[in-house]
């Protein structure tokens, strides 16, 4: 008799904190379970509810006390019911898997972010660490999208943001509804606006995938080259770990060989149609 | 005595070496002939695997005969044993805590697969033995493999195009050929086969034997031909994404994962959690295709919900994509997702037309 | 996970009772299951009924008289989630085949007082006459599903079973494919799985109890029936049973009848 | 007409529970006289009879089976035969033994379904049977194993216990190999057990005082409890062949109800179904049955309409100690099935569902595609008899109070353990004949 110990066990997390971060949207902080590693910036774990399932869900912060957050858009079966647990609830968690941002390669140089909707939440972190580091890296500029005002996340510090020195925060909504003084349009109008300096600029883009494409088209304009892009992809995922398959998108398992990638490296797929 | 050389003996000699796999304790799986298919299963008579019966396959065809010399594998590949389609991961208890199923692996033979499902195995070490799949390690550290080489590929064999068969390289711990009806000549390809091998009444072959063996399977090699190269295949198909070809073919096909269900190499699966009566959950997992619809779905939309873009994925996976993820390519030329296609697509021709695409725009 | 208990109704329509009956066929769940479950409306079960509004309500059966429809409006009104359950609910049923033939002819082929007899023109599935939440597929609904789309019900979360086609599931259940090794006729490329791949394993093509898949490509399975040798109408006859009259199936029968009607 | 005072009454149940379909009773005495007893059906009707019109002999199995869940492989069956004498096949004998097999399976399935779930919450006054479990736990216990048991059987030998796949015309889809079915004794002894004990339950259930004056109707072999063949015998003395028995019968359409309504010729009023066959065949059952039964004091034949769950429970002792025979003694066919010549012709057959007999009549055209087609159901049969009990029960009703008294209606027409699926689709058909 043998008894074989898979992968893809997930471990309990407590939920320590939830915030709601605009409707349908909540961030859940957890205190992982031991002997989790610390998060990179652009890295995912997989959260699971008993008996409901398990989603892949970026970390959107680790806090100062080593708790760790999940930004959380309800979308499906798993989220809406994840997105209804409290603080005390216990869910399961795996990971981190993934590889992130290119925090390493962008040092010295300039930091554009570019983020549709929940897509700021793993870029978050990248913030954060620069906020931390501030004197390794250049200028950072936030181009920051969403639905309406409302849809914002993390509305609480968006604003603080332009307040880290050096940085650029530009904001956008499709559907202003109500008073709103940002622009009104495309996330991606914003980068003409913006004081990007091609040379020396490392992009990082999160968003739906055309919204991602538009965004590189915008790029190439004001002078980017594709290694200097850096966009994290999403695909279906069951395992997360590069043994079930799905996220395939070309060669690559977007679970383990990103989600961040490095333009350059995906663009003959990136751009075909249903690759 | 026997060393790493080529030896011969009688036909009577293999029913040994089957006996001696059983002796000592493995468990045989070989063809076996079941309602008039060869399957590979569990077999603990030497007499139950059909020498003496033939398959004739074709696209979307599957037929025997007796009389027949050379059997060829059936429906079933190695994948079944090693990577079963439906494996119970763990019960969560509704503490936390984890059970695991009590499997059992035991210790197994191979007997007679044939030299592309030898390939499909050591595909599949590069792919679960690469990521360290512990359910796919735990059989295969146990496993013997005893392979025919094949003598008459079928109709639907491409193995020497695709570098596999029909005589197997390594990998194996024992390799055989029947070259007539009462000479069979063996090869050791492992210390253990040395060891099973000097059990039997064998002798080294004679440069004649030699001389039989080298042309028939040089003749093997020649009929499990594919229509294309290998050479630049990889790009070539790349450059073909945006053909026709794709879109052609797709009409006829309905999109039911039976070739990813029985290609020897295809490996995705799905996971399915299911919460138990007492509030701890159970997880599975089950082979999946990339042709299945919801493969490539998320929330709010699916990456290829058009079956032509779930056909070519799949034709890139196997034949492109495959090589760059574990540098070799996912098809060993067995021809199952020919015959077994229930649409009698031929994979083959896809990849001919394909190149014929991408040539005459002048790609490549 | 469960607080309180899941009120739970089953309602018939038009129908043969054997999806219901796969509910008390639960033997070894059933006595667990009521621990979490209430049967509140299970006539074939229980002399006490209690009304609505009901959690979960699973009707079986096709709707086929003015009656019916009126019920099934009022059944829609007391139900949280909806549940069209069986081949009937979710196609139409066997019953559906007399929506290719004129209502005046069939009444009168089978009752000698054919005006007494109310019927709608079509035997609809229910999702034709009120919203659906769910389809719990085949002829009859498999046990193990229904059994599964309860546990997610209980654990709240919206019940998720997979849709692909049926050949998945019988190879890898290990079947031989019936068309390819015995040139038998076999609907599963085009049918939902669900079933465990039953008929295939029992030596026979899959007549089509669970309806099509998700993604379902009956006209390319048709085309090549044609091309294996069999004629129109037999290949009209195959896709014309249990789940017919759904909308996929429904085209390629009217296709290879000539658009007949 | 007695003492207790009431001289009317009027029960109306417009929805039946815990029967099989969809139907209502309604009752009226006045002045001590019934003036009208109906059992109304109002299960939508489905028009098997002109589906059937066109479709291949093959195809009828499966189709007919749809008629109804609870008992499919009856109908099945029933097609089956009839289309093997149209085409001359006689299937092989270990075929026979395979439908038998999985004919009991049904039995027990259907029987059981009925004598816990359905019929015995009415001797104890529960609403169901799960209000049963924490008093008589054991009885539902023992019942659900065997209901099991028999699903397994149908399971093994079919595919699944509800529309099982395997059967068809001349024998099986394919060979179903002895290994398959030998598991299933493993737990036949523990079967039986449990079957005594349910046997004795229901003996021991409190009966109410009722004598029917009916004619009992089923099928006889003289060598087995019938099943899958045998004449029609009648216990007014009658014996005649299936092919008969429509020449035996009469048809009759009310207005009330979507199914026709039958009588034995001369309007006698007729009931089949396990009473029927108890009655008609007690001394086939097995003999450790008879000796159970002589133990529990029940002798033959059983005139109280209340006792047919005591003649179900036997039949499931029965079932289970026959399929212990059946199972042993099979073999593996040579050939699954047997092919017949296709050929025009028309032929009737009869075999006993659950619920008494069922009868088909089809005939085919040279291309083997179906003409004509007529069934009738067990549970249309015992319509009139039904009514005719609770004409019987009405003085007694009368002095019960309201509630009581609509409880014993309800609980006469359970007796028949109808199933209202079955009983709306056959009327005498006459397939639009082109
Ligand atoms: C690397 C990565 C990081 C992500 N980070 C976030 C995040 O920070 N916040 C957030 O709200 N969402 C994030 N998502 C998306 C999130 O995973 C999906 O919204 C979620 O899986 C939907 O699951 P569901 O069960 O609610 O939906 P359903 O549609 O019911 O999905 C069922 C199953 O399909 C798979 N699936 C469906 N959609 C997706 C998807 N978009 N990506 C991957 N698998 C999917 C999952 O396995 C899921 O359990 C991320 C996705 C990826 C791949
Ligand atoms: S792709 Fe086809 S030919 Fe290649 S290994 Fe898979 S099944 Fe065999
Ligand atoms: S037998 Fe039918 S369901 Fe099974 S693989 Fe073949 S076509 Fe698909
Ligand atoms: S194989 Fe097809 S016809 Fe047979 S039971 Fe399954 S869904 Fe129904």
């Amino acid at each position: 008799m043998e008894v074989v110990e898979g992968r893809l066990i997930p471990k309990p997390a407590v939920i320590e904190d939830v915030v709601d971060e605009a409707p349908n949207v909540r961030t859940f902080y957890l205190r992982m379970p031991e002997g989790y590693p610390e998060p990179k910036p652009g890295q995912f774990n997989e959260l699971y509810v008993m008996g409901v399932g398990e989603v892949p869900i970026s970390v959107s912060d680790v806090t100062q006390e080593g708790l760790v957050a999940h930004t959380v858009r309800v979308a499906g079966r798993v989220t809406e019911v994840l997105a209804e647990a409290s603080v005390g609830d216990v869910i399961g968690v795996r990971g981190p898997y993934g590889r992130g941002w290119p925090i390493e390669q962008a040092v010295g140089k300039d930091v554009l972010i570019v983020a549709g909707g929940i897509g700021l939440a793993p870029l978050r972190p990248v913030i954060r660490h620069i906020e931390r580091n501030r004197a390794k890296y250049g200028k950072l500029t936030i181009l920051y999208g969403a639905r309406a005002p409302r849809h914002l996340l993390y509305k609480y510090e968006l604003e603080k943001y332009a307040s880290i020195p050096n940085t650029e925060l530009l904001l956008s909504v499709d559907k202003a509804e109500g008073p709103w003084e940002g622009h009104v349009g495309f996330v991606t109008d914003l980068i003409p606006k913006a004081d990007i300096d091609p040379e020396r600029t490392i992009a990082m883009i999160c968003g739906p995938e055309i919204m991602m494409r538009f965004t590189i088209k915008r790029l190439y304009e004001v002078g980017l080259k594709d290694n200097q892009i850096y966009l994290s992809l999403e695909r279906r995922m069951r395992c997360g770990v590069g043994l079930c398959g799905h996220c395939q998108m070309g060669p690559y398992f977007v679970c383990k060989h990103g989600p961040v990638f490095p333009h350059w490296f995906i663009k003959k797929y990136f751009w075909v149609e249903q690759i | 005595m026997v060393s790493g050389g080529i030896y011969s003996g009688k036909f009577g000699e293999l029913r040994k070496l089957f006996n001696a796999l059983r002796l000592r304790g493995y468990r045989v799986i070989a063809p076996k002939l079941e309602d008039s298919v060869i399957r590979l299963k569990e077999v603990t008579s030497f007499d139950e695997v059909p020498y003496g019966w033939e398959d004739i396959q074709a696209p979307g065809k599957y037929s025997v005969r007796e009389g027949g010399k050379h059997f060829r594998h059936g429906p079933d590949a190695p994948k079944r044993i090693l990577y079963p389609p439906r494996l119970e991961l763990f019960r969560l208890r509704p503490d936390w805590s984890v059970e695991y199923p009590k499997e059992r692996f035991p210790p197994t033979a191979l007997f007679a697969i044939k030299p592309c499902d030898l390939a499909s195995i050591s595909v599949m070490d590069r792919v679960q033995g690469g990521i360290g799949d512990p359910y796919y390690l735990a059989l295969r550290k146990k496993l013997i493999i005893i392979v025919e080489n094949c003598v008459e590929p079928g109709a639907t064999c491409f193995c020497s195009t695709m570098g596999t068969g029909p005589e197997a390289r390594d990998g194996f711990d024992i390799a055989y050929t029947r070259l007539d009806d009462d000479l069979v000549v063996f090869r050791p390809g492992s210390d253990l086969g040395v060891e099973l091998l000097s059990e039997l009444n064998i002798e080294p072959a004679t440069d004649e034997v030699l001389r039989k063996y080298y042309d028939a399977l040089k003749n093997a090699s020649l009929k499990a031909k594919a229509p294309f190269e290998l050479e630049r295949l990889p790009d070539e198909l790349e450059l073909g994404l945006n053909s026709p070809v794709f879109k052609e073919v797709a009409e006829r096909c309905f999109g039911c994962a039976g070739c990813n269900m029985v290609c020897p190499t295809c490996f995705c699966f799905d996971v399915i959690d299911e919460p138990e009566l007492d509030g701890g959950a159970v997880r599975v997992r089950v082979w999946d295709g990339c042709f299945s619809y919801t493969y490539a779905e998320v929330a709010g939309g699916n990456f290829r919900k058009d079956l032509w873009a779930r056909y070519r994925h799949w034709v890139l996976h196997k034949f492109a994509y495959w090589v760059r993820q574990f540098g070799v390519f996912g098809c060993v030329g067995c021809g199952r997702c020919i015959t077994w296609c229930p649409a009698g697509i031929d994979l083959r021709e896809t990849i001919k037309s394909v190149v014929e695409w991408v040539r005459s725009r002048g790609g490549s | 996970m469960m607080r309180r208990k899941l009120k739970v109704a089953v309602f018939k329509f038009a129908s043969c009772s054997g999806c219901q009956l796969q509910i008390l066929n639960m033997e070894d769940e059933l006595l667990t299951l009521t621990d979490a479950v209430e049967f509140t409306y299970f006539l074939e079960a229980s002399r006490a009924t209690a009304p609505g509004p009901y959690d979960v309500t699973f009707i079986e059966g096709s709707i086929s008289t003015p009656e019916q429809e009126e019920l099934v409006r009022r059944v829609r009104e007391e139900s949280r989630i909806l549940v069209a359950m069986g081949a009937c609910a979710t196609a139409g049923g066997i019953q559906a085949l007399r929506n290719w033939l004129r209502l005046d002819d069939v009444k009168r082929a089978v009752y000698p007082n054919p005006e007494w007899v109310k019927a709608l023109e079509h035997s609809k599935p229910v999702a034709e006459v009120v919203k659906v939440d769910y389809e719990l597929r085949g002829c009859p609904v498999s046990k193990e599903r229904l059994l599964s789309f309860i546990k997610q019900v209980l654990v709240g979360r919206k019940p998720y079973l997979r849709r692909e086609a049926l050949c998945m599931d019988c190879r890898r259940k290990g079947n031989v494919c019936v068309m390819v090794a015995k040139g038998i006729p076999c609907l599963g490329p085009v049918v939902q799985e669900g079933c465990g791949a039953i008929c295939p394993t029992f030596g026979r093509g899959c007549y089509g109890c669970f309806g099509p898949s998700i993604d379902a490509r009956p006209e390319a399975l048709a085309s090549r029936l044609r091309e294996i040798g069999m004629k129109d109408r037999d290949v009209a006859r195959l896709f014309k049973g249990f789940t017919g009259w759904s909308e996929k199936f429904r085209k390629v029968i009217d296709e290879l009848e000539g658009g007949a009607r | 007409m007695t003492g207790n005072g009431r001289e009317s009454l009027e029960i109306r149940v417009s929805n039946l529970a815990r029967v099989e379909g969809e139907g209502g009773v309604y009752l009226k005495v006045s002045g001590g006289r019934v003036e009208y007893v109906e059992v109304h059906i109002h299960e939508a009707p489905r028009f098997f009879e002109a589906i059937l019109k066109g479709r291949h002999y093959l195809e009828v199995p499966d189709i007919t089976a749809r008629i109804c869940g609870i008992c499919p492989l009856a109908y099945v069956m029933s097609s089956s035969r009839a289309m093997e004498k149209i085409l001359g096949i006689k299937p092989h004998e270990e075929v026979f033994k395979l439908r038998r097999i999985a004919y009991l399976g049904e039995w027990i399935e259907s029987h059981v379904l009925h004598i816990a779930l359905l019929h015995a919450p009415d001797f104890l006054g529960y609403d169901s049977a799960l209000q049963m479990v924490e008093e008589h736990g054991d009885f539902i216990r023992d019942s659900l194993k065997l209901k099991a048991w028999g699903n397994r059987v149908l399971e093994v030998v079919g595919g699944r216990p509800v529309h099982p796949v395997v059967f068809r015309v001349g024998g099986t889809y394919r060979i179903i190999r002895r290994d398959e079915l030998l598991p299933l004794l493993k737990r036949v002894e523990e079967m039986k057990r449990r079957a005594r004990r349910v046997l004795e339950f229901v003996a021991n259930l409190p009966m109410p005082e009722f004598r029917q004056d009916i004619t009992y109707v089923s099928l006889r072999n003289d060598v087995r409890y019938p099943i899958l063949e045998g004449d029609v015998v009648t216990s007014d003395g009658e014996r005649f062949k299936e092919e008969d028995f429509e020449k035996r019968i009469e048809v009759e359409q009310a207005k009330y109800s979507n199914s026709l309504r039958y009588r034995l010729s001369g309007g006698r009023p007729y009931c089949v179904g396990p009473l029927a066959r108890f009655n008609l065949n007690h001394d086939l059952l097995a003999p450790e049955v008879k000796d159970k039964l002589a133990e529990l004091g029940i002798k033959a034949p059983l005139k109280n309409a209340f006792q047919s769950i005591i003649a179900r429970a036997a039949e499931v002792y029965h079932a289970v100690v026959e399929l212990d025979e059946l199972i042993t003694s099979y073999r593996e066919p040579p050939q699954p099935y047997v092919e017949g010549e296709v050929r025009e012709g028309e032929a009737a057959a009869i075999t006993e569902a659950p619920r008494g007999m069922l009868y088909h009549r089809y005939r085919i055209d040279s291309e083997g595609f179906v003409r004509y087609a007529n069934i009738v159901a067990p549970t249309c049969q015992n319509y009139v008899a039904m009514e005719e009990d609770i004409r019987r029960l009405a003085p007694n009703l009368l002095a019960m109070p309201r509630e009581k008294a609509q409880w014993v209606v309800e609980q006469a027409i359970r007796n028949y353990d109808p199933c209202i699926s079955c009983s709306v689709h056959f009327i005498r058909l006459h397939i639009i004949n082109n």
